[in-house]
Parts: structure tokens; C-alpha cells; sequence
């Protein structure tokens, strides 16, 4: 019974963090200019990556594997953030101003070509 | 499922591929190639290749990436556009391409367990690692015995690397505009306080990888290349946030040369002691009593002598690049 | 231990293991010393194991014990004493003479990182060719290209890095085709060892693979051999490297990734595609006819002394190949011999050549006038060897010319046609050598440029002694025709 | 069933395309960092050709697990081969990269069609 239960909430967390993802991978698309969109990226894949870690987690069970994981999960979880950091702050060194009103700027150029 | 999977990621692959070909920014172009290496290193490790993606993500991913933006800053990062001649280039490579696609039709099927791969040799390395070596990781043993003539070479080919950029890097560059640039170079990342704490927090780890990856090499995926590679990319990630002048008084040039001679040599010689003890180049099974404590003796020391020298290779290479000043 | 039998495996060991050892060699001149002892060593070595092809033995070496198909073999027969004799002989004579040039050319902190990359080519190529294995010839075939690239990156015009980067990127295609050809073979046949395959090749059922891996290997490695439509590189790389490097590489680079060609060509595919002979024929000795008008006839009316005798590589690469394609143990011995005889004489016109840089700052034919007062032997070295690259009787390079010509008889109607072509480009040749002879003997000087004295001792000392055996192979030319004939059965029999 | 068969060659197919990719930009690009890119792509599509054929369908990685019985393995071979070809990439590049920082410095251009009107 409680192996059911564990299988379920673990199942539960891996498709929240699936779709956490997914949201940062649309706002990364859709989102107006470069702050707006590694905002996006950096939050929800930080959440993102804890649940599916943490619904990992529970799926190994009591395993050396589990123990890999969160030494994963807690790479991530200090790498992550601080990459964003690393990245605002260079965009914000190199000139960009954060626009908080309309939507195109001079945002354009920093864009990734598509 | 996993096979699906494996389709997603190859379609991705080839649309990178395009993606980096068409862009005129370098710099895009550089970070679509780390993403290129990362869906390959992704690819491998579906195809059971655990070593090689290891490999690919530390080599192609990390440190290829870096050299590619040492020289990126030194050079510019944009590509001017050009017209002629591409069509013809665009038909004959459509053309070998479809050849090339033709031609697969008659090739064994991914996963052919009759495949004649699959047949000749490759059992018998599977069966004899267990036999004259006695640990599991057969890619380690066949890279380091029973193809270590390879890996011997393929040392040389870093070291040749290595020397190569260090002689053509050795002219001093043409003096412009010196003075101003040295102020910028001591700015270093010293601000970015956070990526610092991270940093220093994440780095003592990375590199405890990369030894884990040298000395777990027998029995899990990893060895001596991509134990190199890792601790190199943990000294890069040192250098990038500390200033270059930090990183070099923590580990000078001459010890990351004397590494790279070291490494080579340290290979070489324990080839040549083997042949003073009656085998031939390379045959560990001599240099113990007990043919297979011989073979791991001889393994052990020669993954410790590639790890060093690709390492220091790499990070000789880095070091070259980023104390070159930009004259442009 | 027994030095003999390993013999095969020293010789690529101690110059590569040299490499490393020539970095730390910083007091002015000892990694000249260095390199020219280790140098010498592997010429000695290859003259023993000459020798012992000679007296009926073929070498076989297994690298860490493991037997043939498993681990990597390495292994001599005549052909590969051949490239051997070339290779290390070609190294040793260019380094004993390459201090006063190399010295003018090559900064002084900077030079034990030449000799080591020198070094290094110099294994590479050794290792190619005593190695059995088709992935083992990719390692090293790697080694030598990046170690051929450092050396020709030495040469102090800035146009050298726009051709070595040229050579980087037309040589790494190269070696990439040779290695998806050498895959597409281990996937049908399983084995990566040379002899394996030849026998076990017999056996794929599927002949689309094998097609495509033929085709791959052939381009890949014409490209690094500079076979005609693909030697766009040489003629830069040449001129602009350091002038001991030019003799270095023109005698034997192009020569090694052709030995591998040839070989793969004869052991591997020829028994088992049908009609393999005809493809050669139809492909590769059209190429090596166009490369050998066309590449003279550039030659011809070429300015620049090293571009002329660049161009004049390419037309030679040709006449090797031509050789080659007749499929028969007389055209075969003739590439062999041609292979030894060429790198002697273009060996020792750039040798000659880097006796008269070492007072000419530019090389190109009207600033040379006068220079057979000054630097008479150099001139004459000039001559001899000019005269053996023409294929004039009593030189060596008379010798690979008649085994053509007879080679080319032997093969019925057609066969005048390419004699009538032979004749035609030896004309060239002959057109091209003239045209350096007459800017040295016959043409006034020009005005403030000009020696004073003849090369330095050292350098012109070594380049007599290349001609002297242009001479000596003209007229005793036993010692390679019999390899030759050798090579050639031990091929034509692995075609059976 | 038929459709699977035809997609075991996929591998192969990324492998002719993202080839040709590579070779498309060596030949056409003039610039000499793009040509160093393109050279990239097209060593790693023959790794991907490469670690395509060890595959063994319902293989693992070959590590020998003791205990296990009748494990089925794929193909260590290529893996080392691979291996090699890896770091013989880098090291080429590498030096190729070394160049251009060079040709930059002296020729102030890193487009080859301007290199080549300088001379």
C-alpha cells in the first residue's frame, strides 16, 4: 500500500516538474526581452529540476542512486541560480538596461539567433 | 520509449547542426556548438557508450567551448556575409549526402546483435578483460591494454597540441594600444561576489570528481581523458573568476608543462620498462609476478600519466589563449 | 633483452618518446644536437631492418603481447622498409644540415619546440608506416599532420599561417574521410587489423559499404597525398614553410599517406571488388595524367624557385600514382623506385634551395642571377639533381623513368600513348629545371642583392652529399630495385 | 514493422546530414572560426557513426557486472576508438584556433577572401 502511495506522489512530483519546464521553456519564448526571459527560464527550472529530482528520488528508493541524485540535485540547485546571476549581471555590464515598459528595444540585438 | 527519445534528440542534433551554420554571430554560433556536444554526449549515453559521453561532455561541451571563446575575444564575433560560390557547395553537398543515405540501406540495422561488429572481435575483449585483468570496465581495459598503443599515440597527439599552440602563440603579439589593457586585465570577474562564493564552494568538488573519474576509471565509465578534462575545467572555472594571475600562481606554466612532459614520459617509460623485463612494449602482464596484478599496475600508472598530461595539456592551451592580449 | 626483435616497435618509440625530452632542452643548440643524434639513431635502425627485408625477413611486432586481430600489430615489409629508408633518411639528412638555415629562420626560445615538433612528424610517419592496423594508422597519421602544421606554422612570412591553416583544414577532412572509409570497413568485416580484413573482406555480402568506405579512403587520403585536383595546399605550404621543413616534408609526407593509399588499394579492396582494376584505371590514372601536364606545365611558367619545385611535387605524385595504376609488378616496382628516387632529388634541390636562402632573402627566379660565381657548388648540387628529377641517364631518377616507360610498353596499344605522355612532361621538366639553371649560370645579378660567400659549411656539405647519391643510385641502383620488386609481388599478390 | 526497420538506419542518416552540415561549412564560409566550427560538426558526425555500431539491442554498457549471468553487452570497440578521435579533435582545433589568433594579429582579418586580397 505504501509502495502504491510513494509511486503515486513520486509520479505526481516528476509530471509537476515536467510541467514547470515546460512553462520556463514557453516564457523563454514568449516573454518580451532578455530579464523578462531568463527570469522565466532560471525559476521555473529551478523548481522544476527539484521536483523531478525529488520524484527520482523516490522512485530509487533507499539506493546508492538516490544518494548520486541529490548530490545532482544539490549541484544544480547552486549552479543554476548562480549562472543566471553570471548572465544578468554581464548583460547589465555590457550595456543592456532592463525595460520595464515597452516591448521592443534595443533588446533585440542580444537576442539568440532563431 | 527510449527510442522515440532517441529520434527527439537526433532531430535536434541535425537542427543545431543547421542553426550554427546559418547564424552570423560567432558567439551564438560557439554556444550552439557546446549545445551540439552536449545532444551528442546525450546520444552516446543512449547508445551505451557511458566513457565516451563523459568524454564528449567534458572535452567537447567544457573545454572546446572556452578555447573557442579565448580566441573569440581575441578575433571578434562577427562573421561577414558572402554570397558567391555557395550554391555549387549547397548541390555537392546535397548530393553526397543523398549518396551517403543511399548507400546505408545495405549497412546492418542500430542494434543488429548479428551485426558482423558484433562477431569477430569484440566478444573476445569482453571474455579476456575479466580473464587477464579482473575488473569490469571493458572500454578501460581495451583503451589501456589491448589498444594501449593507441592511447600512447593519441597522448602525442595532445602533447603535439599542446607544444604546437605554445610555438605559435610564442611570438609576442604586434605592440598596440598595450597600456590601456592592463587595467582592464587585473578587473578580472573581482566583483561578481556571488559566482565567486559559488565558486569556491563548487570547485573543490569538481575537482574531487576528476580524481574520482581517474581512479574509479577501472570500474565505472571514466580514466585518465576525461579525468584530465574535468580537473582542467575545474582550474579554467578557478581561472574565470579569480583572474588568470591567480589561477597561474596556484598551478604555474612550468608545472602545467612539466605535467604535460611528465604525463608523456611517465606513459612512454612504463612501455619501455615492460620491454626491460623480457615482454614486449606495453605488455603489463610482466612487470608483477602475478600477470594480472601486473596488468593493473601497468593500467594504473599509465591512466595517472594520460590524466596528467591531458590535463596539463589543456590547461596550457587555456592559459596561452587568455594571457594573449587582444590588438585589435 | 633482444634489441632485434624490437626493432619495429623503437623504431617509432624513441623519436616520439624524444619529443617530450627535446622541450627541456633550452641552452642554445643541444635540441639541434638532440634531434639530429635521435634522428640519425632511426635512420641506423631502418637501414637493420632494410637489411633484414632484404635477407628474407618481415618483421612483425604485437604491441602489449596481444595477438594480431585484437591488439595492435605492427609489422615491415619491403614496401614499408622503403618509406622507412625514406622517411628517417630524409629526417636525418635535413636535420644535419638544418642548423645555420634554422637558426636564421626560427627565433631561438622557439626552437626546442620546433625540434620536438619535428620530432614528433618524424614518429608519426614512422608510425604509419610499420603499423598494420588500419585505426592505428589514423593516430598517427593525426600526429604527424599536427606536427607537419607547428613546423610549416615556423616560417617567418605571415603568409605561412593563411597556407598552414589551408593544409589544417584540407588535412583534417582527409584524415575524417579516412576514418569514416576505415569505419564503414569495420562495420562490414569487424576487424580493424589490415591482413584480417584483407581476409575477411572476401566475405561481406553487401557491396554497397565497401563501395562507399573505397571511395571515402581514396579521397581521403588523395588529399593528404596531394593528388592532383585536391594538392591546392601544396604550393603554398611548401614556399612558405621554413626551408628545412620544405625538404623535410617534399621528401616524404605526401609519399607516406600514398604508401597507405597504394597499400589499402592493393590489400584490402583489390581482391574484393569486382572490376577494382578498371576503376583504378579509369579514375585515379586520368588524375595522374592531368596532374602530371597540367602540374608541369604551372611549373613551367612559375616565378618563385620553392612554388616551381612545389608544383613540380605535384607532377611527381602523379607519375608515382601512374605507376601504380597499371596493376602490374614491373609498374609497381617502377612507383616504389620512384618514390625512393624522387625524394632524393627534390630532397636535394630544396636542400640546395636552402643554401641559396640562406644569402637570397627572395627566391624568386630573376633575383637569383649570378649566383653560380658566388655559391658555385650549390649550383652544381642544383644541376645534378635537376638533371635526376628530368630523368637524365646516370642519374637516379633515369632509373624509375625506364622502368616506367617499360612498365607503360608492357601494357599493349595504349601504353605508346602514355609514353608519348612521359616524353611530353619530361620535356616540361626539362623546360622548368632550364629555366632555374639559366637564372643562376646566365642571368646578371641583381643590384645590392647577392652573397658574399658560399652557404655555410655544414649545410652545403650535406646537400653534395644528397647529390653524390643522386649519382651513386644512377648507377648501382640494386639496393631499391630489389626492395622494389619485392614490394611490388608482395602486393600484386595480396591483389590475387 | 516496416517503418521500425527503416527508422534503425535514422543514426545514419543524422550521420550523412550533419556531415554534409559540417562540410558545407568548411567549403563555403569564408570565415576562418566558422570553417573551425564546421570542422567540428564534421568530426563528431563520424563519432556519432561510430558509436552507432556498437549498439546491441537490449545491451548495456560494457561493464561486467560480477554476479550477473549472460548479460549482453555492446560493443566496447568503437567506444575506444571514439575516445581517441575526441581528443584528437580538440588537439586540432586547438592549433587550428592558435592560427587564427595569429592571422588575426598579422593580417588584422579573419575573413579568408580579405586575407587573400592582402597578399
Amino acid at each position: 500500500m505504501i509502495d502504491i502511495l510513494i509511486d503515486v506522489f513520486s509520479w505526481v512530483l516528476l509530471i509537476l516538474g515536467g510541467v514547470c519546464v515546460l512553462i520556463g521553456g514557453i516564457g523563454g519564448l514568449r516573454l518580451p526581452n532578455f530579464y523578462t526571459r531568463i527570469h522565466a527560464a532560471s525559476l521555473t527550472d529551478t523548481m522544476g529540476a527539484i521536483l523531478i529530482f525529488v520524484g527520482m528520488m523516490l522512485q530509487s528508493g533507499l539506493t546508492l542512486a538516490t544518494l548520486k541524485l541529490f548530490a545532482i540535485m544539490l549541484f544544480l540547485l547552486l549552479t543554476g541560480p548562480t549562472a543566471t546571476y553570471a548572465l544578468a549581471n554581464a548583460a547589465l555590464l555590457s550595456g543592456l538596461k532592463p525595460d520595464t515598459g515597452s516591448n521592443h528595444d534595443e533588446v533585440e540585438k542580444e537576442e539568440p539567433a532563431e | 520509449m527510449i527510442f522515440v527519445f532517441a529520434i527527439f534528440l537526433l532531430s535536434l542534433l541535425v537542427i543545431t547542426s543547421i542553426a550554427i551554420v546559418r547564424t552570423t554571430n560567432l558567439f551564438v554560433a560557439v554556444m550552439l556548438t557546446s549545445i551540439f556536444s552536449f545532444l551528442m554526449a546525450a546520444n552516446f549515453f543512449i547508445l551505451d557508450a557511458a566513457d565516451v559521453a563523459l568524454t564528449e561532455a567534458a572535452v567537447g561541451a567544457g573545454v572546446t567551448t572556452v578555447i573557442f571563446l579565448c580566441a573569440l575575444a581575441l578575433t571578434g564575433e562577427r562573421e561577414k556575409p558572402r554570397i558567391n560560390g555557395r550554391k555549387t557547395a549547397r548541390v555537392a553537398v546535397a548530393i553526397l549526402a543523398s549518396l551517403m543515405i543511399y548507400a546505408t540501406f545495405d549497412k546492418p540495422r542500430l542494434g543488429d546483435p548479428d551485426a558482423p561488429v558484433h562477431q569477430h572481435i569484440a566478444p573476445w575483449y569482453i571474455e579476456k578483460t575479466t580473464e587477464h585483468m579482473d575488473f569490469p570496465n571493458v572500454v578501460t581495459a581495451i583503451l589501456s591494454s589491448f589498444r594501449g598503443y593507441d592511447t600512447l599515440g593519441e597522448v602525442f597527439v595532445v602533447f603535439a597540441a599542446c607544444i604546437g599552440v605554445l610555438f605559435i602563440l610564442g611570438v609576442p603579439p604586434p605592440a598596440q594600444k598595450r597600456l590601456n589593457k592592463v587595467v582592464e586585465q587585473n578587473k578580472g570577474l573581482r566583483h561578481h561576489l556571488i559566482p565567486q562564493v559559488v565558486g569556491r564552494l563548487v570547485i573543490p568538488f569538481i575537482v574531487l570528481f576528476g580524481l574520482y573519474t581517474q581512479f574509479h576509471g577501472e570500474y565505472g565509465p571514466g580514466g585518465g581523458f576525461q579525468a584530465g578534462a574535468i580537473i582542467a575545467t575545474g582550474i579554467i572555472l578557478y581561472a574565470l573568476l579569480e583572474g588568470e594571475n591567480k589561477a597561474l600562481q596556484a598551478v604555474p606554466r612550468s608545472v602545467l608543462l612539466g605535467m604535460v612532459i611528465g604525463g608523456a614520459l611517465l606513459f612512454g617509460s612504463v612501455g619501455v620498462i615492460c620491454m626491460f623485463m623480457g615482454g614486449n612494449f606495453l605488455e603489463y602482464s610482466v612487470l608483477s609476478a602475478d600477470p594480472i596484478w601486473g596488468q593493473q599496475l601497468g593500467i594504473l600508472v599509465i591512466e595517472a600519466g594520460v590524466g596528467m598530461a591531458v590535463c596539463g595539456a589543456l590547461l596550457s592551451i587555456f592559459h596561452a589563449f587568455a594571457a594573449r592580449e587582444n590588438v585589435s | 633483452m633482444d634489441l632485434i626483435a624490437h626493432l619495429p616497435a623503437l623504431q617509432v618509440v624513441i623519436p616520439m618518446l624524444s619529443a617530450p625530452l627535446m622541450v627541456l632542452l633550452q641552452p642554445r643548440g643541444l635540441a639541434w644536437a638532440g634531434a639530429t643524434v635521435v634522428a640519425l639513431v632511426s635512420f641506423a635502425m631502418a637501414a637493420t631492418l632494410a637489411i633484414g627485408v632484404l635477407n628474407g625477413l618481415t618483421p612483425q611486432y604485437f604491441m602489449g603481447g596481444w595477438p594480431a586481430p585484437f591488439g595492435i600489430a605492427l609489422s615491415v615489409d619491403a614496401f614499408s622498409a622503403v618509406l622507412l629508408l625514406i622517411v628517417t633518411g630524409a629526417s636525418a639528412g635535413a636535420l644535419l644540415a638544418a642548423k645555420p638555415s634554422v637558426d636564421q629562420q626560427v627565433e631561438e626560445e622557439r626552437q626546442p619546440l620546433f625540434y620536438a615538433a619535428w620530432m614528433l612528424a618524424m614518429a608519426g610517419l614512422i608510425g604509419i608506416v610499420v603499423a598494420a592496423d588500419a585505426f592505428n594508422i589514423f593516430v598517427f597519421m593525426e600526429i604527424s599532420s599536427l606536427a607537419s602544421y607547428i613546423l610549416i606554422a615556423g616560417g617567418p612570412d605571415r603568409r605561412a599561417l593563411p597556407a598552414v591553416f589551408k593544409y589544417l583544414t584540407m588535412g583534417t577532412i582527409g584524415a575524417t574521410f579516412y576514418l569514416i572509409g576505415v569505419g564503414l570497413i569495420y562495420m562490414m568485416t569487424g576487424t580493424l587489423n589490415i591482413e584480417d580484413m584483407q581476409n575477411r573482406i572476401g566475405d561481406v555480402t553487401d557491396i554497397n559499404p565497401i563501395l562507399v568506405a573505397a571511395g571515402f579512403i581514396t579521397i581521403g587520403l588523395a588529399l593528404k597525398a596531394a593528388v592532383f585536383p585536391l594538392h591546392v595546399w601544396v604550393p603554398n605550404a611548401y614556399t612558405h614553410a621554413p626551408h628545412m621543413v620544405t625538404v623535410f616534408l617534399a621528401a616524404c609526407a605526401t609519399k607516406v599517406s600514398l604508401y597507405v593509399l597504394i597499400k589499402f588499394d592493393y590489400l584490402v579492396f583489390q581482391s574484393r571488388l569486382v572490376d577494382h582494376d578498371m576503376q583504378f584505371a579509369l579514375f585515379l590514372m586520368p588524375m595522374a595524367i592531368l596532374g602530371i601536364l597540367i602540374a608541369s606545365a604551372v611549373a613551367m611558367f612559375e616565378g618563385h624557385l620553392k612554388r616551381l619545385l612545389a608544383s613540380s611535387s605535384i607532377a611527381q605524385i602523379g607519375y608515382i600514382l601512374l605507376c601504380a595504376s597499371f596493376i602490374s609488378t614491373l609498374g609497381l616496382s617502377a612507383s616504389v623506385v620512384h618514390l625512393f628516387n624522387h625524394a632524393l632529388a627534390k630532397g636535394g634541390l630544396f636542400l640546395a634551395v636552402a643554401c641559396l636562402a640562406y644569402h637570397y632573402r627572395d627566391l624568386r627566379l630573376d633575383q637569383l642571377g649570378g649566383a653560380s660565381t658566388k655559391m658555385p657548388w650549390t649550383c652544381a648540387t642544383v644541376v645534378i639533381c635537376g638533371l635526376s628529377l628530368i630523368g637524365i641517364p646516370g642519374t637516379a631518377g633515369f632509373i624509375s623513368k625506364w622502368l616506367l616507360i617499360s612498365a607503360s610498353l608492357q601494357i599493349g596499344p595504349w601504353g605508346w600513348f602514355l609514353v608519348a605522355i612521359i616524353l611530353l612532361s619530361s620535356l616540361m621538366a626539362v623546360a622548368y629545371v632550364w629555366r632555374i639553371i639559366e637564372a643562376l649560370y646566365f642571368k646578371a645579378p641583381v643590384e645590392g642583392v647577392g652573397p658574399q660567400s658560399e652557404a655555410p659549411i655544414q649545410l652545403l656539405a650535406v646537400t653534395m652529399l644528397v647529390a653524390a647519391l643522386n649519382l651513386y643510385f644512377g648507377f648501382f641502383p640494386q639496393v631499391p630495385l630489389e626492395l622494389a620488386t619485392e614490394a611490388a609481388g608482395m602486393l600484386l599478390e595480396g591483389a590475387q | 514493422m516496416k517503418l521500425l526497420e527503416l527508422l534503425g538506419y535514422f543514426n545514419y542518416w543524422v550521420f550523412a546530414i550533419v556531415l554534409m552540415v559540417g562540410l558545407y561549412a568548411v567549403i563555403s564560409k569564408a570565415n576562418l572560426i566558422k570553417k573551425l566550427i564546421g570542422l567540428s560538426i564534421f568530426q563528431s558526425a563520424v563519432f556519432l557513426m561510430y558509436i552507432t555500431m556498437d549498439k546491441v539491442e537490449g545491451g548495456t554498457a560494457p561493464i561486467i557486472q560480477k554476479g550477473v549471468e549472460n548479460q549482453i553487452f555492446s560493443n566496447p570497440l568503437p567506444q575506444v576508438l571514439i575516445l581517441t578521435a575526441i581528443v584528437v579533435g580538440v588537439s586540432t582545433l586547438a592549433l587550428g584556433l592558435a592560427m587564427v589568433v595569429r592571422i588575426k594579429e598579422s593580417y588584422g582579418t579573419i575573413e579568408e577572401n580579405e586575407i587573400l586580397d592582402a597578399d
